[in-house]
């Protein structure tokens, strides 16, 4: 499904160069849920914006599905942390989980319907016409995860979802994003620098190192499905991975400190 | 902008009125310390305000009832000035805005242009009504001519403000969604720079006023800023106090009716800020 | 600091412009009886500088400007902050700021003129008219727009309106005073030349284009347009560094 | 003195935009100068033909010889002469007599004439049309557009008595568009006007750039050797200033006579205070220069302002005039 080969990417030029990425190896598997864990400023913001398009990678190769990605594929969705920022303040709730689908060739009245059910999904069927600045932040945040689904992406990225609300929302999100990737079958990219969150909703663990990033390790999650936020958490191999996951992460922070 | 009064009780009607009175009781002050003052110098060439009026109740609004009491004089002046003031003022808008997306999108563009941008805007529009009387034809384009020349500016500098800085998540989102040019332009980009367009487009309303009547001064026969010329050629003075006074009124009428809009199509903003 | 590539782009964007004038006078496609070749001009405004009396009127038209604007700035600030701090003086004196702002200041230069017995001093006044309202409107506009936090951190220590509004408000006010003093710049740029196209007067570069203009010396007044384009250029350049300089100054201060 | 005490009343109205009040025009000490009021004095003055004696007589050293000093100050049409005059920003101005006895008869305002500056001639003031234009006669404008200078002025007035004189109404036959004199070649080149009322050098130049014809002589008949224009100040400042203004006024005479006996004089003169070039100065049709103040002569402004109705009653000029020192 996605296929990152050698992926190196270096801001600026000269001595004031920064190499954030430092030759990345990452594969998806079709309908596979990948979490990236990472120390904060690691890069793996970099790793997400160039896969989605929105920088070209310096080094190194993206594929989706065989094809090289180039500009922004047609085919993929975003879930940004800064929801505040990602959703359009002048445009409704409905209007903003509307507006992508525009690029799928859908009339208006298809557009409206697809935007509510995805709305009903995440369980704001009533605040389509509200504007997402009257919202609280986790309902905010479910109007962007509800923007992605009606847009049925094959890859659906996601930058630190669920870093910018509080907890009790974060583990209402956590639990909507396995159920809506279960009922649809998503391949889901999902980056964090929050191991527990990694190890409860993903299929696999990628864990980088510091800046430059690279591959640190990566752990396979065979936890059980439906995934319970206390249930799950209990199970000794819950405990193991988590533990397995910040030895990774923490390994690395031992390392001599690269300059930023 | 007035608070309305829900219910019909007195003491809602007594707020509303006080409100209200908040407003405006400094105007009739004003006008009296005019009148007064004006009727102690006793100088022709500062008529009392009493006497303006009723200059401008006999030049301009003491015509039939069909005609909203406008004279043939008013119609034959406030249209014409109005065409140009409206026509000039939206050509700028659509040439600003138009220019300005570009300009702010595209650096490389904006680097070719950006000098020409400062040196032209920094060129007095007076100046130029010669140059445009061989460009353009005198009357009206010329006018239009001059009122557009003189109120681009803050609308092409703020939108390229504007366009340049628009939110890097709303950028990265369209382009994620791969939205294509002309939704990002008019989904992503006008709005999120809407209100810094509207800031330049209500700065540029008040100056094509002013650029109405200087450009009515040049090869004229209709108009406020004629008429304005007119007086004082003929030596009426209140008749001149009257255009002066005109002209104030049509840039107060203007400038409110304007923020209404902006309220409208900027709602969003407003109500965004004060919950953030 | 600056780019280079910015300085080769904007030089040829203007040698474009440039060229593409003398063309169109060449070509036939602008009357050059009419309108000078864009050479003739150049050379024209270049001849200029060695004008004495181009120099006297330049050195006029920018003291009426500078000293209208500084006016402007002494009168605009105090009363803005006056009106931004008292919301019932402001909501009064609404009315007539918005009735008086759009009265062209160049119709009201006859009746000015009738008022002050000095030359510069009328031209003054009409720039003052003028550059006052984009600094008034401006500083109002900061002053509402000051963090409530802020003012209510201070409060909360005990400091009083005065202090308050010294320490907080007109600092976080300044950069929106600033704004508003270029547009004034640029307005009174425009007024002052315009007064001076209207009313004549000792020197200035609107005397010196009615001058030309009475001389039948087209050339001659686009070479002065030419200078008064310059001229805005530098004051805006100028007013940007100080702007810099100033928001550099307000941030400090506020991190502090 | 009513006036003078509202003016203070206004300027305490406007008390934000006095500040500049203050210094008033450069007023000499009387001491020196042999007994004058006032010893440098501003003058206003057009960038034309017109004030070439005043040019004259500073480059001589007329006004030297008699201790004056002046100050010249462009002006662009003597509407703005007025309000300069009243204010005290300017002791004397060249003064169209068309306007100064229209605002005479208009506002309560006193002017007087303290000496005679320009009188028309053959082919000063003319009607020109496009060298193709199917306009050959003053009878073929009817329904045309014609620039003037200004509106209720000479201008409007000398134009007028030649459309009357060939059968047409100006009120009703055509469209006048004012504008100044610079801007109106560009508007007969493109055709945005069909004929243009016009003086030098702008005759000279569009004749010889773009071969306009002239259908018109308008200084002919009722307007043959028509006055002008005259140095102009208010009753007051002669009042105040009667020494100051009999020195002004024997320096100009002698201007105004070197002028009237010597065109090189004034072809020397015009490069210094306008931008006409040279070679200009030496074709152009010029105007007389008088050397008397003549009540007879400006008389016949009134009385034709009169006749076309551009004042509403007779008024007598006498009175206006400041006799000439001798």
């Amino acid at each position: 499904m996605l296929d990152v080969v050698n992926l190196s990417h270096t801001y600026g030029e000269g001595p004031n160069a920064h190499q954030a990425l430092g030759g990345i190896d990452l594969k998806v598997a079709e309908g596979e849920m990948v979490c990236v864990v990472g120390p904060s400023g690691c890069g793996k913001s970099t790793l997400l914006r160039s896969i989605a398009g929105l920088i070209r990678p310096t080094e190194g190769q993206i594929r989706i599905r065989e094809t090289t990605v180039a500009d922004t594929p047609g085919d993929l969705a975003v879930v940004f942390q800064d929801y505040s920022r990602s959703l359009f303040p002048w445009m409704s709730v409905g209007d903003n989980v509307a507006l992508p689908l525009r690029r799928r060739g859908k009339d208006r009245t298809a557009r409206r319907a697809a935007a509510a059910e995805a709305l009903e999904e995440v369980g704001l069927a009533a605040a389509s016409s509200k504007f997402p600045w009257e919202l609280s932040g986790g309902m905010q945040q479910r109007v962007a995860i509800a923007r992605a689904l009606a847009y049925r992406p094959s890859l659906l990225l996601m930058d630190e979802p669920f870093g910018s609300v509080d907890a009790q929302t974060r583990e209402d999100l956590e639990d909507l994003v396995l159920k809506v990737r279960e009922h649809h079958r998503m391949t889901v990219l999902l980056i964090t620098h929050d191991i527990d969150e990694s190890v409860y909703v993903g299929d696999r663990v990628v864990v980088l190192t510091r800046s430059p990033a690279r591959v640190a390790g990566e752990l396979s999650v065979d936890l059980p499905f439906p995934r319970d936020q206390i249930a799950t958490r209990e199970l000794p191999a819950f405990v193991h991975l988590r533990a397995e996951v910040g030895r990774l992460v923490r390994a690395k922070k031992e390392s001599p400190p690269v300059q930023v | 902008m007035t608070t309305t009064v829900e219910g019909q009780t007195t003491r809602g009607m007594r707020a509303g009125l006080l409100a209200v009175l908040a407003r405006v009781w400094l105007v009739p002050i004003a006008v009296a310390a005019w009148e007064l003052g004006t009727r102690q110098a006793g100088s022709t060439y500062f008529p009392p305000p009493s006497q303006i009026l009723a200059r401008m109740y006999e030049l301009w609004f003491s015509g039939p009832a069909a005609h909203l009491f406008l004279t043939d004089g008013a119609l034959g002046d406030f249209l014409p000035s109005l065409a140009r003031l409206f026509g000039g003022w939206a050509l700028a808008c659509v040439l600003g805005i138009g220019l300005g997306v570009a300009l702010g999108r595209s650096r490389k563009l904006s680097g070719y242009i950006d000098p020409l941008v400062e040196f032209g805007r920094a060129i007095p529009p007076p100046t130029l009504i010669p140059l445009f009387i061989i460009l353009f034809k005198m009357g009206t384009q010329m006018q239009v001519a001059t009122i557009v020349y003189g109120v681009i500016w803050p609308i092409l500098i703020n939108t390229i403000d504007g366009a340049r800085h628009v939110d890097r998540v709303h950028a990265d989102t369209a382009q994620a969604f791969g939205l294509g040019r002309a939704q990002r332009l008019f989904r992503i980009i006008l709005p999120a720079a809407g209100p810094k367009i509207f800031a330049g487009v209500r700065l540029s309303l008040s100056l094509a006023v002013i650029l109405m009547v200087v450009s009515e001064l040049v090869g004229s026969t209709n108009g406020i800023g004629y008429q304005l010329m007119f007086t004082q050629q003929n030596f009426d003075l209140s008749g001149m106090w009257g255009a002066i006074v005109l002209l104030g009124v049509l840039g107060f009428v203007l400038n409110a009716s304007f923020l209404v809009v902006e309220r409208r199509v900027l709602s969003w903003h407003r109500r965004a800020r004060q919950t953030t | 600091m600056i780019d280079r590539r910015v300085v080769v782009r904007g030089a040829a964007g203007a040698a474009v412009l440039l060229i593409a004038a003398e063309l169109a006078g060449r070509s036939g496609l602008i009357d050059p009886v009419l309108l000078p070749p864009m050479s003739t001009v150049l050379a024209g405004a270049a001849g200029l500088l060695a004008d004495p009396e181009f120099l006297t009127d330049l050195w006029g038209t920018v003291i009426v400007w500078a000293t209208g604007l500084l006016t402007a700035i002494v009168i605009a600030v105090p009363l803005g902050v006056l009106l931004g701090t008292l919301p019932r003086a402001e909501l009064a004196a609404r009315p007539l700021v918005e009735f008086m702002r759009p009265i062209p200041s160049v119709a009201l230069l006859p009746l000015v003129t009738l008022l002050i017995p000095y030359d510069h001093g009328v031209k003054i006044t009409v720039i003052v008219y003028a550059a006052v309202w984009p600094v008034l409107i401006n500083t109002m506009y900061g002053l509402r727009d000051v963090d409530p936090v802020a003012k209510e951190t201070l409060r909360s220590f005990g400091f009083g309106r005065l202090a308050v509004l010294a320490r907080v408000s007109v600092p976080s006010a300044a950069p929106f005073v600033l704004t508003g003093v270029r547009l004034a710049a640029a307005t009174g740029l425009i007024v002052a030349i315009s007064a001076e196209l209207v009313a004549g007067g000792t020197d200035g570069i609107g005397a010196f284009m009615i001058r030309a203009g009475s001389g039948y010396r087209t050339d001659l007044i686009l070479a002065a347009t030419l200078w008064a384009g310059i001229l805005g250029l530098l004051a805006n350049m100028l007013l940007v560094r100080v702007q810099r300089w100033a928001f550099r100054w307000h941030t400090e201060r506020t991190g502090a | 003195m009513r006036r003078l005490r509202g003016r203070t009343f206004i300027i305490g109205v406007a008390a934000t935009l006095a500040l500049t009040a203050c210094g008033s025009s450069n007023t000499g000490s009387s001491a020196s100068g042999g007994g004058l009021e006032k010893t440098t004095i501003s003058v206003g003055v057009l960038a034309i033909g017109d004030v070439a004696g005043l040019y004259i007589a500073n480059k001589k050293g007329y006004f030297k010889e008699e201790g004056l000093t002046v100050k010249p100050e462009i002006l662009q049409s003597t509407q703005f002469a007025i309000p300069k005059l009243l204010s005290g920003a300017l002791d004397v101005a060249l003064g169209n007599y068309f306007t100064i006895i229209s605002a005479t008869e208009k506002t309560n305002d006193k002017f007087r004439f303290v000496a005679d500056t320009y009188q028309a001639k053959s082919d000063v003031f003319d009607i020109v049309v496009p060298k193709d234009s199917p306009v050959q006669s003053v009878k073929d404008l009817k329904g045309k557009k014609i620039s003037i200078a200004g509106l209720n002025s000479i201008a409007e007035l000398a134009v007028s008595t030649t459309l009357r004189v060939s059968g047409l109404d100006p009120k009703k036959d055509v469209t006048y568009m004012p504008m100044a004199f610079p801007q109106a070649p560009a508007a007969l080149k493109t055709g945005q006007i069909d004929a243009a009322w016009l003086t030098e050098p702008f005759l000279t130049g569009v004749q010889k750039d773009m071969g306009a014809r002239k259908i018109a002589d308008t200084m002919t008949g009722a307007m043959a050797d028509f006055p002008i224009a005259g140095w102009t100040a208010t009753e007051d400042w002669t009042k105040k200033y009667p020494k100051t203004m009999a020195a002004f006024q024997r320096a100009i005479l002698k201007g105004q006579q070197a002028a009237s006996g010597d065109r090189k004089a004034i072809e020397n003169v015009l490069p210094d205070y306008t931008q006409i070039k040279p070679e200009v100065a030496s074709v152009i049709n010029l105007g007389a220069y008088p050397t008397s103040l003549s009540a007879t002569r400006i008389q016949r402004v009134a009385d034709l302002m009169l006749e076309y109705g551009y004042i509403s009653k007779k008024i007598d000029v006498t009175p206006l005039l400041v006799p000439l020192p001798q």
